[in-house]
C-alpha cells in the first residue's frame, strides 16, 4: 500500500517530467524549424519593422 | 463398439465442463458486442472466437501445440505483437493536431492519473483483504486506465500474463463504451460556460516538424526512459515511416496488410488466455471494476487538468478535450466533440481533441515503461 | 588445383543421383501441368517448385536449416499453414447456397464414402501383400478423396508426414482432373431425365443467418467432434469475419495478403517432401492409384444419395450436383453445371452445385477429425 | 482390415450424424431467424387474418 | 526516495555511454541521407531506426528476447529475410532485355571482379598489418561489390556476421552513391566515340521465354553450382511467379505486402548489428574503404569488358552499359542511360543497361555462391 | 595472400563458366522457342515459296 502510494508518486512525477520536456522539446523544435523554413515566417510588416529597425541601428552606430 | 464408445468419450458433449461452457457463453458475448453494439469489433471478434476456441473441451487449441497457443508463445509471451501493431498505431497516427498545440501533452499526462489510482486502489484494497493483487497484477490492471490496447497487452504479458485475458477484454470493452462511461463525469465536472469554450482554429504543420517529431520523441525517450523505448520507439518508427515520404510502400503494408495480420493472431491468442480456470474467478471480477474506476479516474483527472491550464494559461482550452487525454483512439475525441456540441451547436472540438487523445498514447506508454522498470524486476 | 577439384566436387553434375534427376524431372511436369495446363496453379507451381529445390543435389535447401525445411517445420509440422489457409477459404466462402437448401449437406455427407472406402482398400491391398500400408497411412491416403488440400495436408501432417508429398500430389492434380474423372461417372449413374431435372430458384438468404451459421457450425463441432475443432474452427472464423460486416478490413487480408503469404510457404513447404528417397517408392504409385479411387467413390456415392434423396423428399433435385459433394471447389460444381447443360442447355445447376460443393469441405474436415482422433494416437 | 471395416463405419456414421443435425440445426436456426426478423414476414392478408383472428378472441373472452 | 533513485538509474542519461551516443549519431546520419538525400530509402530508413533502437541504453532491444534480436535471429541467422526478399527482388524483375541480348551477360560477370579484387586487397591489407581480416572477413567485404543488399546481407550472416552491420550499411550507402561513385570511372575508361555508340533497337521476347528462363538458369544453377542454389533458387521462383501467368494473385502479394514486411524487419535486424562494440571499430573504417574499391574496381572492369567485346563482336555495344554490370538496380542502369545522354542526346541506353544490370544480380549470386562454397565450411 | 589469389581466379573462372553456358543455353533455347512457336514466323512471301514448292513436289512425285 505505501509501496502503491510511492510508485503513484514516483509514477505521475515521472510522466509530468516526461511529457513537460516533450512539451519545452516540442515547442523548440516547431520555433527552430519554422525559422530556418521561414514558415509561416515573419509578415510584411514584421519584415519592414525589422528593416526598419536594422536602418536605426546602423544610423546610430559610428562604431560600425 | 469399441470406437463408437471412443467417439462419445471424445465428445463435447461427454467432456464439457461447466466452465468451459460459461466461457464459450463469454466469447458469444463479446462476439455480439463486437458484431451487433460494435464495440472494438477488430479485438473483440477475434478475442471472442478465440475465447470459444480455447474452451472446446479436448481439443487443445490453447494447449500445447495448439495453434492458439503458438501463437501466444510467438506473438504474446516475446512481445513481439502488440510492439507490430504499436508500430502500425504510429503508422495510423497523425501528429498534427497535437504539434500544433502541444500544451495538450500536458491532458494527455494528467489522464495517466486513472492508471496509478487504480493501481494503488488494487492494493489497498488487496490489503483490506477484498482482493488479492500484488504489485505486478495491481501495476497490469492499473494499465486498463491507459485506455491503449497493446499497451495493456504488452504490459499484462510482462507482469501478470495470468490476467492478460481478462485485462484485455476489461481494456477493449471500456474502450467501446466510452461514449457511456465518459460524458456524465465531463458534464460533472465542468460548467456549461467551459463547455461552450471555442477554441482557435489550429495552425498548419510543416512536413519538417512532422518528420522530426518521432525522433525528438524517441531521443527523450532514450534519454529519460528507456524502459518505454520498445513500445514507444517501435510507435515512432511507425510514425517515421508514415510522415518521411520516401517510405510509403512500407508505411502502407504496415497500415494495412500487416497490422491486420498481426490483429488477427493477437486477438486469437487473447482469446486463448480466456480460459474458465483463469478467467472465471472472483479477480475477473476485481479487473473489471478496477477498470472501470481507472477509466473514470482517468476521464476526471484529464478534465481537470483542462480546468487547471486555463488558470496559467492565456489562449483557453475548453476542458472537454481533456477527457480525450486517456486515449481510447479516436472514441474519446470523438465523445469530446460531441459533448461540446451539445452546449454550443457550432463548437467542433474534434481536431483539438484528437492533440490530447495522441498524447494519451505518448502518456500511457511512459507509464508503462515506469511500471515495467520499477515493478517488473 | 585445389579449389577447382572442389568446386568440382561441389558441382551438381558430380553429385547428382539419378533419383534427384527422376524428381527434378517430376518438379518440371508439376510445373507443366500447372502453367500450361492450368492444373491448380497456386499451388501447383509452388510445390513443383519446391519439388526442384529440394532435389538440387548438395544444397541442402530441404534438410537442416534450409528454407524449405524451416517452413516445413514452422508451417506444417505444427498444423499452422494447412489451418491458416483453411482460415482463409472460410472466408472465401459463401454458404448462402447451403442456407437455402440445407439438405444438400447429405450430399457432402455421402461423398465422404471415398474416403472411408479407400481407407479401407488400402488396408485389404496391404493385407493381401500388394501395398504395406498401416493404419495410420491409409487413413492419411483416404483422405485424398475429401478433394481438399489443406485438409489432406493437415491429415497427413498428422498421421503420416512421410507420405505427405504424394499426398499433397494426389489431392491437387486429382482436384485439376475433377473434369475429366468425374462427368463418365455421372453420366453412368443417372439417366437422362434425372439430368434434366431443374431446380427451383434458392431462395434469399439473410444477413443474420449468415452470421448464425459459421457459430452455429463452430458449436456442433464443440459438442459432437472437438477433434475436428482446429480444421471446422478455423474456417467457422473466416467465414464469420467475412460475413459479420464489421471487420471486412481483416477479411479482405485474410482473402489477400495472408492466404497468398501462406500458400507460397505451403506449397514450398510440401516440395520439400519430394524427396527421391520418399516419392521414388512403390508406395507413391500405390497413393496416386488409390486417391484416384476415392475421388470416383466420392463422386459415385454423392451422386448415388441425390438419387436416394429424390425417392424421400418432396421437391426434387438434380443428383448430378451430388458429385460437388466430394469438395473440389468450385471446380466440381462446374462440373456439375457444364453436365447438366449437356442433358438441357437451359438447366443453370451451378449455384445449386455450390451447396454440396462446400458441404463436402465440412464433410471431410468432419472426417479428418474423427481420423485424427480415433487412428491417430 | 476388420478394423478398416469398423473404421469405415463409425466414420461415415459420425459424418452422417453430424451433418443430419447440423441439416436439423439450420433449418430450426433459418425459422426461428425469418421469424424473428419478420423476414420473409406475414403477408398482408396473414396480418390481416391474425388481426381478426385477435378481435374475434377478445370478443369472446370476458375473462380477459 | 528509492524509486526516484531507480528511475535515475535506469534513465539513459545516466547510462548512455560515448559510443551508444556516436551510434545513435550514426543512425540519424543514415536516416538524414534516407529521407532528405533519398539514398535508398527502403533500407536505410530502417537500418538507421534499428541502429538507434539498438543503442539506446539499457532497453535490450537489440539483445536476449529484445523484438530487434528476434527478428535477427528468426530472419537473418536463418538466411530467411535476405531469401525471402531475393523471391521479391525476382518477382519484380523484367528479364526481356536480358534475353534479347544474352551477351550482356558477360558484362554482368564482368563486374564481378571488384567482388574477388576487393577480398585479395583485404588479405593483402591484412597481410600488411593494415587490418586484420581472416578468409571469412575478407570474403563478405568483397561481397560488397556485388551491389545487392539481400546477397550481401545472406553472405555476411553465413561468413562474418559480427561485420553484418558494416558490411549492409555499406552495401546500401554506396549503392545510393552510384551516381557519384560510377561517372567519373566511366568517362575516364571510354573515349568520347564509344560514349557516343547507339545500339540497335531489343527485340520482343516472347512470354515462353520469359517463363522457361527462371527454369533453365535454376538447372545451370542445380548442375554447375548448388551453392548458389537457395539465392538463386527464390530468384527463379519469384520471377517464374511474375512470368507464368497463372499465379498472379502470389506475384502481387510477394512484390507488394510480402516484401514490404520484410524489408521492415530485415531492415531492423540488420539496425540491430549497429551497436558500437561492433561498429566503432577500425575494421568499420576498413570495410567501408575496401567497399569503395569494390564498387570501383566492378565498374571498371564491367566498362573494360564492353571494349572487349566489342573487339570480338559484331555487333557493337555501348561500353557504359558494362558499368551497370554492378547491379545497384536500377540506378547504375540508370547512370548509364544518363552519361550516355552527355555524350549523345538521342542515345537511350537505359533498356540496353537493364541487361547487364540484372546480369549482375545473376553474376554476384553466382559469386556468393563460390565464396559460401570454399569459405565458409 | 595467396589462398587469396587461388580464391580469386578461381570465383572469377567459376563466375565466367557459368554466365557463358548460361548465354549459350539462353542462346540455344530462344531459337528453339522461335521455331517452336514459330514466331516472328515465316512471311507471307515464305508461305508462298513453301506451297509453291510443295506443289512442285507434289506434280513431279509419281511414287506418291
Ligand atoms: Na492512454
Ligand atoms: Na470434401
Ligand atoms: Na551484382
Amino acid at each position: 500500500m505505501v509501496q502503491g502510494l510511492h510508485l503513484m508518486l514516483a509514477g505521475m512525477a515521472t510522466v509530468f517530467v516526461f511529457l513537460s520536456v516533450l512539451v519545452g522539446a516540442t515547442v523548440v523544435m516547431s520555433r527552430v524549424l519554422m525559422r530556418l523554413q521561414g514558415e509561416p515566417g515573419p509578415t510584411a510588416d514584421e519584415v519592414a519593422a525589422i528593416v526598419a529597425a536594422i536602418e536605426r541601428h546602423r544610423a546610430s552606430g559610428p562604431d560600425r | 463398439m469399441d470406437l463408437l464408445s471412443q467417439i462419445w468419450e471424445g465428445s463435447g458433449l461427454n467432456q464439457l465442463t461447466w466452465g468451459q461452457a460459461i466461457m464459450i457463453g463469454v466469447g458469444l458475448v463479446l462476439l455480439y458486442l463486437a458484431i451487433a453494439r460494435q464495440f472494438e469489433p477488430l479485438l473483440l471478434v477475434t478475442i471472442g472466437f478465440g475465447g470459444i476456441l480455447a474452451n472446446i473441451p479436448g481439443a487443445g487449441i490453447a494447449e500445447g501445440d495448439g495453434l492458439l497457443h503458438l501463437a501466444y508463445v510467438v506473438g504474446i509471451e516475446s512481445g513481439a505483437f502488440p510492439l507490430i501493431i504499436f508500430m502500425g498505431v504510429g503508422a495510423l497516427t497523425d501528429f498534427g493536431p497535437l504539434l500544433a498545440n502541444p500544451k495538450t501533452l500536458f491532458l494527455g499526462a494528467a489522464a495517466q492519473f486513472g492508471i496509478f489510482a487504480t493501481l494503488l486502489g488494487a492494493l489497498g484494497l488487496s490489503e483490506l483483504g477484498v482482493f488479492d493483487f500484488g504489485l505486478r497484477e495491481a501495476a497490469a490492471i492499473g494499465i486498463i486506465g491507459g485506455a491503449d490496447g497493446p499497451t495493456a497487452i504488452y504490459v499484462a504479458g510482462r507482469l501478470a500474463p495470468e490476467l492478460l485475458g481478462a485485462i484485455a477484454v476489461a481494456a477493449y470493452s471500456y474502450m467501446a463504451l466510452v461514449p457511456l462511461i465518459q460524458p456524465p463525469i465531463m458534464r460533472a465536472l465542468t460548467t456549461e460556460a467551459e463547455r461552450k469554450i471555442e477554441m482557435v482554429q489550429l495552425r498548419e504543420v510543416s512536413r519538417l516538424e512532422r518528420i522530426v517529431f518521432p525522433l525528438l520523441l524517441l531521443l527523450l525517450v532514450a534519454l529519460l526512459l528507456p524502459s518505454a523505448a520498445p513500445l514507444l520507439g517501435m510507435f515512432c518508427f511507425g510514425n517515421l515511416m508514415r510522415e518521411c515520404g520516401v517510405v510509403d510502400r512500407l508505411s502502407d503494408t504496415t497500415q494495412n496488410a500487416l497490422i491486420n495480420i498481426v490483429t488477427i493472431f493477437l486477438g486469437l491468442a487473447v482469446g486463448s488466455k480466456l480460459s474458465a480456470e483463469q478467467f472465471l474467478v472472483p479477480s475477473t471480477l476485481g479487473i473489471l471494476a478496477l477498470g472501470m474506476a481507472a477509466f473514470a479516474l482517468g476521464t476526471a483527472s484529464g478534465v481537470l487538468m483542462g480546468k487547471l491550464l486555463n488558470l496559467v494559461t492565456r489562449e483557453h482550452i475548453n476542458p472537454l478535450i481533456g477527457a480525450a487525454g486517456v486515449s481510447a483512439v479516436p472514441m474519446a475525441a470523438r465523445v469530446a466533440n460531441r459533448v461540446g456540441l451539445e452546449a454550443n451547436r457550432h463548437n467542433y472540438l474534434l481536431m483539438h481533441a484528437m492533440g490530447p487523445n495522441v498524447a494519451g498514447v505518448i502518456g500511457s506508454a511512459v507509464a508503462a515503461g515506469i511500471m515495467i522498470m520499477l515493478v517488473g524486476d
